[in-house]
């Protein structure tokens, strides 16, 4: 499964690509390499020839699920830029750990890469738990980690760089849309029973309030859980305009499956289904067919028409084969070594201080989503979409905010 | 205590063990280790507790516990409640909509702090609230389970239960517990950083002195003619209850024991990990407690020891470099350990290297002698 | 609790639930059989069980693919086929693990947990390696996916009551099979009296072997059938084991027509909560009560009064 | 003897009167009644499934009585725990014998001991000169002086029995109930058996089960005849022998 990727990638990645890629990614590659001896007083793994960075997520364990797609987008990110001449004339190195869906290991994995190999940053982490039980080890020994995922805000560390939407963005953006579009009043909130699916519901619930609609229900189920007629006939009872579904895991499969069994047609005009958990990995394991008339908002979508996303999917697709998809978070991950490395050249040091001082205000035009800049706050401004899943596991974008959204992860009023 | 007294409580061989383990812990680890693979070998240790809690309690008591990380999980959230009332001050989250409360609580609109969580202001309150809090439960699962004789196997599978029962609660009353994230970002102890290197340095060495507290206490009761009850138990319960002994009352005491000993490596876990999170609670983590204890030796508290530092440092470096093959590996050793080897690694050395030892001891002291004969020559011939 | 909602809605509300414990009691006995055969017909606590069911959720899924590429005019009654093939491909996993692993560890009911239990670890990397760390789809025939509307409210699932449909075929046939066959008397009497039924010439070892694989072979019926409820990973299996030993030991261990009352108290139970509770403080309430009537009643709650 | 008088069974050591016990509606003990007199050596008979054994269960707390009484010196047995039973001075053999395999036969009777029987008490019981005494004295009764140090898995099948009976010597207790004590013992055996049981009633009780004949004459001073969960016969192993419902029973079959 994780081969080491100079061997059999650098086969696949055919030559053609390649240009497409130095054509987009042309100006940072035209940032002249500087001399050893001044970015090399850091302490970091770093010599003249390479850099060396961490990889840190679950291989192994039930988060390895959805963790795969992030390391997947890591390794092509940094096979990317090494293709390109590297940072600041280094190769990049990677060491892979694995978290094994234990949060302590990921405490000590992150320890281990900070502390013994001494890495110039890291990628990782997925679910929140783990970040949290990173978070005291990066500001400890001062590392700098990128998180891919879409999660609840009410962090802002000055040693993580979040490349995922904060629940903010993700959420108001969404149910605006639901409102103007549908006509929606009334919602239905679902969702596994942690952290992120509370906090988006309670800032979902207040917008909701504000906006002087009617939440006729919240549910929580626990994770892992795959019984759901008991809460699919509440919402018959209730007839929500918006089942909003923050399921997340193995549940996501039981819940859609039986939601379609239960007679609740997506296709039909009500009631609309809104989720911001379901990317098309997960879609992988409900199967189309199951989810066919869904709407998600988030930031990314695999068919995402733009030139970047297109070359990015090419490129993905020729690394780790055809049959793969790309979700959310699998992008957002291939952002974080993009981010790294134009915060390294702009600071030209791999200084973690230096970086830091450098991050805010770093735009990348070459993002897949489009456009994304660093936010002083360290979260992305970005994109919010709105897709329409269909039978063949994509979707459909059918809405984009016209501006960024600024991400606000403790926003006023909705806590 | 008299001479034979102290004999009997540890024979040589017991010495000899108890002593090579302090050296292995207290001199040639420290030395051997910089503090980030000390910290991993102190985290380990933890688990050590509960390993040398079961062998009592499954290898003498043969009541296999599969819900021990409820005690290891009770006794780390006590240690992490304090730590995180003193992290937060009102000045440290002052971000929050209520500063002075747990950011968790604040994220889930708690404006003021429960009253459970009242006590746990006061350190002694919260290291009484460690070792009382698991043992009450247990005691209150004992007196439940073991007065109504229900043992072996349903006992096993309703620990399980209980496991999976305080893993939805803690996950669903997030607003009191944290959730699944756990009770994260401890950072002081009485205002001393427990973060930084001499600290965790420190809290090592605490960390192995209760350990040996806890393998001394064990060793007293292993050695005590209460040991002897519990094994005689686990072979002829009939037996022991028709020689007048309240058996339930053994069993309930050594299950209370084992939790007490889990408790203070829960809290010590705390402490040199710097959170405490309902992952440490559930199944898989109890039943991987129990496979550390196999692997030591399921009779040998000692044995226990090195059973977990050896699964764990297994783990650590097979999961460096192989993650995929990590859980063939475990699988094999439980199968392994059970099938093959069921007195762990106490029994291989028993059976295998002591007596090596020992016969090259004697080959040793032989040679040694036959040096020193050519001296006596003179008055022995 | 009950005055947001109108008479005609409460009765559908009922009906409903009762529909939906229906659909989890079927769901639980399909899960509780074959554990309920090899731990109370033998004593042997297989942790493995739900990475069986999983197997037979990946059997489902590889027959489903190979219809759908090969055979798609037939894919309509693959899973027939599909169930079958599960069923005698755990079975033989079953019999496999029984000749190598469990016929060492009778007299060891507490270390057949832990072997199982490795064993369970390496199926989940199994499954890891073989099919991926992500979940697999397994698409379904269509006239297992409509549902058939009673009113305007109730609307019946028809994989349910195919799910449903099952549990009632199997447990007949397990009925039959263990009270009515001549190898069901083989089976207890090897239970009651090993010696003795070894002695009147009942190969017991064969007996054992068939015993665990038929359990076996059941849980990969289980799995076959929750591709249509549930998720098909690696790991899905860990979910299901806690449930389905406490149906089993709830009913007490050694009657399958205590499994099944144990199995319909639990899932009533839960679903009526789940209604008026949130999900988590439902399933916790439910846990706790089964945990606490286990404390109270430990031989469970329809055994029989036996001698010791 | 007529023993119905119940009245006075203040008398008698162990009263058991009108003791039933029943399965699942089959009456293992049926309507049960028998006395036992101080320093009595009283064997029970019967063929298989009469319930001798359940009779012990029932007066050792094993299995709870569905009705009637069983008086030890007056005490009501039936309510009380098996540890308090065997605290008010009760002490049973079971048919196989019962001993720890991995203790040795020094813990093994240490264990049994009268001291330090709550948990505490266990903890921090000493192994002093008063034990050291009473178990030297038991092994040497029950022909184990040699053997205290052996582990108890590595005795005989004989010398088994006779830890199991050590160790309910060293209790002291006023009814000593034996179930099957010589059976798998040699014929050597079997007369040291009962000449130790000889020697150990003195001063308590005695109630044996046993099928061995020749045996139950050498010691009994009465027999009970049991047969379906009742009293067929009661007296002496003579009169016992001679009467008919006795041998219908037994040659009956």
């Amino acid at each position: 499964m994780n081969t080491p990727p100079l061997i059999k990638p650098l086969k696949r990645f055919t030559r053609r690509s390649c240009i497409h890629l130095a054509a987009i990614f042309a100006t940072s590659l035209l940032t002249p390499a500087i001399a050893g001896a001044e970015v090399n007083t850091t302490g970091l793994a770093v010599t003249d020839k390479d850099v060396t960075v961490g990889i840190l997520h679950s291989v192994t364990g039930t988060m390895a699920i959805s963790e795969t797609g992030s390391v997947q987008a890591e390794k092509l990110a940094i096979k990317q830029i090494n293709e390109m001449g590297g940072v600041l004339g280094r190769q990049i190195k990677y060491i892979q750990e694995d978290g094994a869906s234990d949060w302590p290991t990921f405490a000590e994995k992150s320890k281990k890469l900070l502390v013994n190999d001494k890495v110039a940053a890291v990628f990782g982490c997925w679910t929140s738990a783990s970040r949290k039980a990173v978070l005291p080890v990066f500001e400890q020994y001062n590392g700098m980690l990128y998180y891919p995922t879409f999660y609840e805000g009410l962090e802002q560390s000055p040693n993580v760089i979040y490349t995922g939407q904060e629940a903010t963005q993700q959420i108001i953006a969404g149910i605006d849309w639901v409102v103007k579009e549908k006509g929606a009043k009334k919602f239905f909130l679902l969702g596994s029973d942690y952290i992120w699916p509370r906090t988006s519901n309670k800032i979902a619930r207040k917008h909701i309030e504000k906006l002087g609609l009617k939440v006729v229900g919240e549910e929580y189920y626990p994770l892992g859980h795959t019984q759901f007629n008991s809460v699919i006939n509440k919402i018959k009872l209730k007839k929500p305009d918006v089942i909003y579904a923050i399921v997340v895991g193995g549940s996501n499969v039981a819940f859609y499956k039986q939601l379609k069994a239960a007679g609740i047609d997506m296709t039909k005009e009500k009631p609309v289904l809104l989720t911001i958990s379901v990317t098309e990995d997960e879609i992988r394991g409900i199967g189309g067919e199951n989810i066919d008339g869904a709407y998600a908002a988030m930031k990314y979508f695999q068919s995402l028409p733009n030139d970047n996303n297109k070359a990015f999917v090419k490129a993905f697709k020729e690394m780790w084969g055809d049959d793969i998809v790309i979700g959310d978070v699998t992008q957002a991950a291939y952002l974080g070594p993009w981010l790294w490395k134009a915060a390294v050249e702009k600071a030209g040091s791999f200084d973690i201080d230096k970086i830091r001082a450098a991050s805010p205000g770093i735009e990348l035009t070459t993002a897949p989503e489009g456009y994304v800049r660093i936010h002083e706050n360290h979260h992305l401004w970005s994109k919010t979409r709105v897709g329409l899943a269909g039978k063949d596991g994509q979707y459909k974008v059918v809405y984009e905010t016209k501006e960024l959204m600024e991400p606000d992860p403790f926003p006023k009023g909705y806590q | 205590m008299s001479m034979q007294n102290i004999r009997a409580f540890m024979p040589r061989q017991d010495l000899i063990a108890f002593l090579v383990l302090a050296v292995v812990i207290f001199i040639a680890m420290p030395l051997a280790m910089d503090i980030f693979r000390l910290n991993l070998v102190g985290k380990y240790l933890t688990y050590a507790f509960v390993a040398v809690g079961l062998v009592l309690c499954w290898g003498y008591g043969g009541i296999l516990s599969l819900g021990q990380g409820v005690f290891f999980g009770l006794g780390g959230y006590c240690m992490a409640m304090f730590l995180k009332l003193e992290s937060s001050t009102p000045e440290a989250t002052a971000i929050q909509s209520t500063p002075g409360i747990p950011d968790f609580m604040d994220w889930n609109q708690i404006t003021e702090i429960p009253w459970f969580w009242e006590p746990f202001h006061s350190l002694p309150l919260a290291l009484i609230a460690v070792l009382i809090v698991p043992t009450i439960f247990a005691y209150i699962i004992g007196v439940a389970m073991f007065k109504r004789r229900v043992g072996g196997v349903y006992f096993a599978i309703i620990t399980q239960a209980v496991a999976s029962i305080l893993t939805i609660l803690i996950i669903g009353q997030q607003g009191y517990t944290g959730g699944v994230n756990g009770i994260t970002d401890l950072r002081t102890l009485l205002g001393w950083d427990i973060r930084s290197d001499s600290a965790k340095y420190v809290l090592y060495f605490v960390n192995g002195i209760l350990l040996f507290a806890c393998l001394l206490f064990a060793q007293y009761v292993r050695k005590s003619k209460l040991g002897r009850i519990l094994l005689a138990m686990r072979e002829r319960e009939d037996r022991v209850r028709f020689t007048g002994y309240d058996v339930s009352n053994f069993k309930i005491f050594v299950f209370c024991l084992g939790a007490a000993f889990s408790a203070i490596g829960g809290a010590m876990f705390t402490l040199q990990v710097g959170f405490m999170s309902p992952s440490f609670v559930g199944i898989v983590p109890s039943i991987e407690m129990v496979i550390f204890c196999a692997v030591g030796g399921r009779m040998s508290i000692i044995g226990a020891v090195y059973g977990t530092l050896v699964v764990n440092w297994a783990k650590t470096s097979f999961s460096e470099s192989f993650p995929e093959l990590w859980l063939f590996a475990m699988g094999a050793l439980f199968i392994g350990v059970v099938m093959a080897f069921p007195s762990g690694l106490a029994g291989l050395y028993r059976n295998h290297v002591g007596p090596f030892i020992e016969k090259s001891y004697k080959r040793l002291r032989l040679s040694y002698e036959n040096y020193r004969k050519p001296d006596n020559l003179v008055t022995s011939d | 609790m009950f005055s947001d909602y109108s008479t005609a809605e409460l009765l559908s509300i009922f009906a409903m639930q009762g529909f939906a414990g229906l659909i989890l009691f079927s769901v639980f006995v399909l899960m509780a059989l074959g554990l309920a055969i090899i731990f109370g017909q033998m004593g042997v606590i297989n942790m493995a069980h739900g990475e069986f069911m999983i197997l037979g959720a990946y059997v489902t899924y590889l027959i489903s693919n190979l219809f759908s590429e090969y055979m798609p005019a037939l894919f309509s009654m693959y899973f027939f086929l599909a169930m079958i093939v599960a069923f005698f491909v755990t079975g033989a996993l079953g019999a496999f693990v029984e000749w190598a692993m469990i016929r060492h560890l009778y007299k060891r009911p507490l270390d057949t947990l832990l072997a199982t239990w490795g064993l369970s670890l390496i199926l989940q990397q199994t499954y890891r390696t073989v099919f991926g760390a992500r979940e697999v789809g397994v698409s379904l025939p269509d006239w297992l996916m409509g549902s058939v509307p009673l009113t305007d409210i109730i609307e019946i699932p028809i994989n349910g009551l195919f799910v449903m449909g099952l549990t009632l075929i199997i447990s007949v046939a397990v009925y039959l099979l263990m009270y009515k066959s001549q190898f069901g008397g083989q089976v207890r009497a090897v239970v009651q009296n090993r010696p003795m039924a070894g002695a009147v010439g009942i190969n017991t070892e064969k007996t054992d072997r068939f015993t665990f694989a038929l359990g076996c072979g059941i849980a990969g019926i289980a799995g076959s059938a929750f591709t249509m409820v549930g998720s098909t990973g690696p790991t899905a299996g860990q979910l299901y084991i806690v449930d389905t030993f406490l149906v089993v030991v709830f009913g007490g261990a050694q009657s399958l027509l205590g499994t099944i009352a144990s199995a319909f108290t639990i899932s009533q139970a839960q679903s009526t909560m789940e209604f008026f509770l949130s999900g988590s403080m439902a399933k916790v309430l439910t846990l706790l009560v089964v945990v606490g009537i286990l404390m109270l009643r430990p031989q469970g709650l329809f055994a029989l009064k036996i001698r010791h | 003897m007529n023993a119905q008088t119940a009245a006075n069974n203040e008398d008698f050591v162990l009263s058991v009167e009108g003791l039933t016990v029943s399965f699942d509606g089959f009456k293992a003990v049926n309507d049960l009644s028998f006395y036992v007199e101080e320093n009595e050596i009283r064997v029970i008979i019967g063929p298989n499934g009469a319930g001798k054994t359940t009779v012990l269960d029932l007066i050792c707390g094993k299995t709870q009585a569905t009705e009637g009484s069983i008086k030890f010196r007056g005490k009501e047995l039936t309510k009380m725990s098996e540890h308090a039973i065997v605290h008010a001075g009760i002490g049973r053999k079971f048919q196989n014998p019962s001993i720890y395999e991995d203790l040795t036969v020094f813990e093994n009777l240490e264990i049994s001991f009268p001291r330090g029987h709550s948990v505490f008490g266990a903890l921090v019981f000493k192994r002093d000169a008063e034990v050291i005494a009473a178990v030297e004295e038991v092994a040497e009764t029950i022909f184990l002086s040699e053997d205290l140090n052996k582990t108890a898995g590595l005795l005989s099948h004989g010398q088994k029995q006779w830890l199991e009976i050590g160790m309910l010597l060293i209790q002291k207790p006023d009814l000593l109930m034996l179930d099957e004590p010589v059976a798998g013992m040699s014929v050597a055996e079997r007369k040291q058996t009962a000449e130790l049981l000889n020697r150990i009633t003195k001063g308590r009780s005695v109630v044996v089960i046993e099928h061995d004949m020749q045996f139950v004459e050498d010691i009994a001073h009465r027999v009970t005849v049991m047969h379906q969960g009742k009293v067929l016969s009661e007296g002496s192993m003579e009169r016992v022998k001679n009467d008919p419902k006795v041998i219908e029973v037994y040659l009956g079959h």
